[in-house]
């Protein structure tokens, strides 16, 4: 039996600085509560990774205009989508003039930075921030219900614990909210950041002011793993990198940190960041299981949220994490408001949480691309599909001293050499629409 | 760019080494019994696993925090927690 | 006056003392002038001085030896240097050298120039070159003030050797009572033989992969195979106090070149580095294949040391001539 | 008793940026606290422990010292109270300038016994600024320390030199820099952390301890800070098994005339 008698007491203790932990932190220290933000590294954002596009609706609902503060990067204008095999690519590039204005659409964070304003945020609105402490396992009361944390040999009492604790979310797994993470429902990000002149990156990516550019890469960019490649602009830096699943990285036997580079050796990728100096190499989970992977959000006395509940969506267009994890944190917030007004901080009493999740566009788009996860383990999306497109691109400009075959043969004939029938062909356009 | 190794490039990084407390153990014993994929020696992107003259050696200093090693281990034998507070990789941009 | 007149040097430690001689002297010819060494002791070590080079000698007599901490000269050499206005005055980094460089600066006003690893006279000004960010930067800088203090640690410059007339000019002068004191209640003798990494001409250094203090052993076989001085990184002198700290190399720590640099079980930390970068060949022994240190070596062994180094210290001996 | 501990926070030297012409940037480095400072704080921290008495952190510099994030972080090490002297005109100080701002802000703060430093700042690493402190205020001055002990009132330290240990007893109030092995620090504790968030602050300006803007005149020049000189070596790693790598290595060693 531990000794609760001489350890502080708060409202809300939030294990983890990062988007989910922080907004957590300041919605609820603006209401008044006592809050502890406690963070593992030596500032919010040093332990934190991302490929770094975050889709401004929900924070711009929190902290309106908050681009104006906040250390942004670029403004994604330019979204590319390309399918890539190992001599070829073919591109969906598409641009929008209104994605420059505000509410901006997207923009690009260094999550070292971002976290850190974002953390500050939520000292301004009261909650005390702790770096530096490593959480080991929340503690329980008489029945089991979750009532504080340990670090070390330190204990910290609260009516709720938020796990934002990320994508291994060993809190989750502590309290029982989830099992395993199994192979299956997690990507494996490598990220690469590549510092080039600011004009540099405008003049390749064709870029105006703080424009930036998005490419989604798939095919050749994971050597055929389940998953695909990014790159996107910064100020002054690229992110590039992939994300790979994991299972079939196992299965293929493949180092990340060898297909990274071979990924940005691609003539194509070679190309934009030519000339760069590497300033940093990360990696992190992704969890790409979607509503399957998803934990048991609530428990008696704590609830997860963020990566740490499994909330992303990867529909090979996008990646999206950041942007669900601060919608999460702000159910879990008003949840916390209500379950206070009713002193009851049980699972029935925190519950509201999961219903506000399943209200909100965070479970609304991860019911929506529920399908994905399935459609992009289709093994054909890395090998086959981009071999045809390319093929039949060269075809088309390819001119031969003989007669030009006819675009439906040609690419039949390519679905052919390429080992897909036309049933495959239907099912996987049929079901990539639905899913995406 | 030229083609960097993995090491070279963790030499980029920044770390906070926590000298005398590795955060990971390898249970070989369990490797041994158990595994045949051996999947740390290739999925962690760090490269912090390897084999040297028959055990598996965990350079946990280069360690980047993931956790890939621990989700692909099929047999839970790798004792895998974050380093102590405030030690362990410091991503700069992250 | 901004006339570059004189050069003083002081070291408690004569070796050191003829090696800022030397240094010293190599700057006169660009100025003129005359080189002092200030000297704290017995007579015989103010004759050494100038047999070493010193025009003359500032000598501060001290019949009760090592009784009395060097520091105490401190009151005494700023009165000096207020007379006369030396216009460098070059101290050896010791610990004790920086404490009185430390104190005289405040006394007179001025900063002491720390550390310079080179320096030059151009355009009739004064140009130190020292590390800074633990061997990871080099500035360069030119004091200014009527006196420039500077440290210089060993190796920096050559001693001239004892080639010059004895007698000389030889000038006594009076002890100025130091404001504290204080009382030396006893002295531990941390090792007895001398060391000078900065002559040796092949070195093997001792690095953290060394686990056990016992293990140093096969280092020293493989030191005597080479017929080379052992040396160690900070951590080896200073927090496992395995080696006496004028053994280690780095930022703070002798500053060597030799012909070979054998490093074992050295990581290749950059405080560290520093102070052999300048070697002509590095060897290094390490199990570590990320070890930084395998991207400054010319030949890399990888591998365990423990099996490693007897091989080496084996090969060594068996090798035909 | 009471115990003043100076520390300075720096640019992280991880950080630097070298610039393709070889300069040095520290721009967007992180600010941390000097990793020597933390020994002299924990050496304060015992001796009030064992003693009785309070620790004072104080230091001087520019703006960026003042940040909360450093203030936490110093005072979740222990000391009861903060001291900080902020101006623009101490970035880059030399050790005179610092010396004779410290001194200025120890008498403002009033009666001390000791005052401590680390052995080194992490950036400069010139070893001089406690030195100079302790002259300037004419108290017993002693680097090198590696071990602090009260016995009736006064001080009994160890000095580690070069090649011997000194055991030396003087009066207080004095100035000492201690050694890197002086005592290991404390990581900060979960408590700690959330105390120092209530523990008090004092900002000083240059004008507020009477410092007159003569006295932070550089008393040097500085003419440029850039990456030390790259020395190309062959990186040539010996493969085979040991005996074989080894051989190999005597053979190149031989080659190149070096045995």
């Amino acid at each position: 039996m531990t000794d609760h008698t001489s350890v502080d007491k708060f409202d809300v203790i939030v294990v983890g600085a990062g988007v989910a932990g922080s907004t957590a932190a300041y919605l609820l220290a603006r209401q008044g509560l006592q809050v502890v933000l406690i963070e593992r590294g030596p500032y919010p954002g040093s332990k934190n990774l991302s490929g770094g596009v975050l889709y401004t609706h929900s924070l711009h609902q929190i902290l309106p205009n908050f681009w104006e503060e906040a250390p942004v990067e670029r403004c994604i204008t330019n979204q590319v989508v390309i399918f890539m095999t190992g001599s070829a690519h073919f591109n969906i590039d598409y641009k929008d003039e209104a994605f420059s204005k505000a509410p901006y659409n997207a923009f690009t964070v260094l999550r070292g930075k971002f976290d850190r304003w974002l953390a500050e945020q939520a000292e301004a609105a009261g909650a005390i921030l702790v770096p530096r402490i490593r959480v080991d396992r929340v503690l329980r009361g008489h029945q089991g219900e979750v009532i504080g944390i340990a670090a070390g040999e330190e204990e910290m009492l609260a009516d709720v614990v938020i796990a934002a604790d990320g994508a291994n979310s060993f809190l989750a797994q502590e309290a029982g909210l989830r099992g395993r993470i199994p192979t299956h429902q997690v990507g494996v990000g490598v990220k690469e950041l590549i510092a080039l002149p600011r004009e540099t990156i405008e003049e390749r990516f064709r870029l105006d002011g703080r424009e930036g550019a998005a490419y989604a890469i798939v095919g050749y960019a994971t050597q055929g793993v389940a998953g695909g490649g990014f790159l996107y602009t910064n100020l002054d830096t690229i992110s590039a990198g992939l994300v790979m699943r994991l299972d079939d990285l196992v299965q293929n036997k493949l180092k990340p940190g060898d297909v990274i580079e071979d990924f940005l050796s691609q003539p194509m990728i070679a190309g934009l960041v030519k000339g760069g100096k590497l300033v940093e190499y990360g990696a992190h989970l992704v969890p790409e299981g979607g509503l399957a992977m998803m934990p048991r959000l609530v428990a008696d006395g704590i609830l997860v949220v963020g990566d740490a509940a499994g909330l992303g969506v990867n529909n090979g267009f996008v990646i999206r994490g950041m942007d669900l994890a601060i919608g999460s944190a702000a159910a879990a917030a008003e949840a916390i408001l209500e379950a206070r007004a009713r002193n009851d901080f049980s699972t029935g009493g925190l519950g509201d949480y999961a219903q506000k999740l399943e209200k909100s566009f965070v479970l609304a788009d991860m019911r929506t691309y529920a399908r994905t996860p399935e459609f992009f383990s289709n093994d054909r999306l890395y090998h086959a599909y981009p071999a045809m497109l390319t093929d039949l691109m060269r075809q088309i400009y390819t001119h031969h001293a003989v007669p030009r075959e006819h675009l439906v043969s040609m690419f039949s004939r390519s679905a052919r050499e390429n080992g897909v029938s036309l049933f495959d062909l239907v099912r996987d356009l049929f079901s990539g629409v639905r899913s995406l | 760019m030229n083609k960097m190794s993995v090491s070279e490039r963790l030499g980029v990084n920044k770390y906070e080494l926590d000298e005398g407390h590795p955060h990971i153990e390898v249970h070989e014993d369990i490797c041994r019994v158990k595994c045949k994929d051996l999947a740390c020696l290739f999925v962690c992107p760090a490269n912090v696993y390897s084999e040297q003259n028959g055990h598996i050696v965990a350079d946990w200093a280069g360690c980047l925090e993931c956790g890939t090693c621990k989700v692909a281990c099929p047999s839970d034998a790798l004792d895998w927690f974050y380093p102590r507070g405030g030690f362990g990789v410091v991503y700069r941009s992250g | 006056m901004a006339e570059f007149s004189e050069i003083w040097v002081f070291s408690e430690k004569p070796s050191f003392t003829a090696e800022l001689i030397g240094g010293g002297r190599s700057l006169l010819p660009a100025v003129g002038g005359r080189l002092t060494a200030v000297i704290y002791g017995s007579r015989e070590k103010a004759e050494e001085a100038i047999q070493y080079g010193a025009d003359r000698v500032l000598w501060l007599e001290n019949p009760l030896g090592s009784e009395v901490p060097v520091e105490n000269i401190v009151p005494t050499l700023a009165r000096q240097i207020e007379d006369q206005k030396p216009r460098l005055v070059l101290i050896g980094t010791t610990r004790r050298g920086r404490a009185v460089a430390g104190r005289l600066a405040a006394r007179l006003g001025t900063t002491v120039i720390t550390d310079v690893n080179q320096l030059t006279y151009q355009d009739g000004e004064l140009l130190a070159r020292h590390m800074i960010f633990g061997g990871g930067a080099v500035r360069l800088e030119k004091p200014r003030g009527e006196t420039i203090l500077a440290t210089a640690g060993l190796g920096v410059f050559v001693s001239p050797g004892l080639g010059h007339p004895a007698g000389g000019d030889i000038q006594k002068i009076e002890l100025v009572e130091p404001e504290w004191q204080v009382t030396l209640r006893d002295r531990k003798v941390r090792m007895a033989a001398p060391v000078n990494l900065v002559a040796a001409r092949k070195i093997v250094c001792v690095g953290r992969g060394v686990g056990k203090k016992e293990d140093l052993s096969l280092v020293e076989d493989l030191a005597r195979a080479l017929n080379a001085e052992i040396a160690c990184t900070r951590p080896i002198a200073e927090g496992l106090n395995w080696l006496p700290r004028e053994r280690y190399i780095g930022v703070s720590g002798a500053q060597v070149r030799p012909d070979l640099y054998v490093g074992v079980g050295v990581s290749g930390q950059v405080q560290h580095t520093v102070g052999m970068s300048m070697s002509r060949m590095v060897v290094a022994i390490n199990k570590d294949a990320n070890a930084p240190i395998f991207s400054q070596t010319d030949y890399s062994l990888v591998g365990d040391l423990y099996t490693l180094v007897p091989l080496l210290s084996e090969a060594l001996k068996n090798r035909k001539p | 008793m009471n115990i003043i501990v100076c520390y300075k926070p720096t640019p992280d030297a991880s950080d630097i940026v070298v610039r393709a012409d070889g300069s040095i940037s520290v721009e967007r480095a992180e600010w941390i606290l000097s990793p020597f400072d933390l020994q002299a704080v924990e050496a304060g921290m015992r001796l009030a422990e064992a003693a009785g008495g309070k620790v004072m952190a104080l230091s001087v510099g520019p703006r960026q010292i003042s940040n909360s994030k450093l203030k936490k972080d110093m005072l979740s090490r222990g000391p009861d109270e903060l001291y900080l002297v902020v101006d623009d005109a101490l970035a880059g100080a030399d050790t005179a300038v610092t010396a004779r701002v410290l001194t200025q802000a120890v008498r403002k703060m009033g009666s001390f016994d000791l005052i401590l430093f680390g052995e080194g700042s992490a950036d400069l690493y010139f070893q001089q600024v406690g030195l100079q402190v302790g002259e300037l205020l004419c108290i017993p001055t002693l680097n090198a320390i590696s071990k602090i002990d009260l016995e009736d009132g006064r001080l009994v330290v160890e000095r580690s030199l070069e090649d011997e240990i000194e055991v030396l007893e003087t009066s207080m109030p004095a100035a000492l820099s201690v050694t890197t092995d002086i005592a290991l620090p404390r990581l900060p504790s979960l408590k700690e952390i959330l105390k120092a968030s209530k523990k008090p602050v004092t900002e000083w300006t240059l004008t507020d301890i009477d410092v007159q803007g003569g006295t932070v005149k550089a008393h040097s020049e500085i003419v440029a800070v850039q990456a030390p000189p790259h020395v190309e070596r062959k990186k040539v790693v010996l493969e085979g098994k040991p005996a074989e790598a080894v051989q190999s290595l005597v053979d190149a060693l031989q080659k190149e005339g070096i045995l």
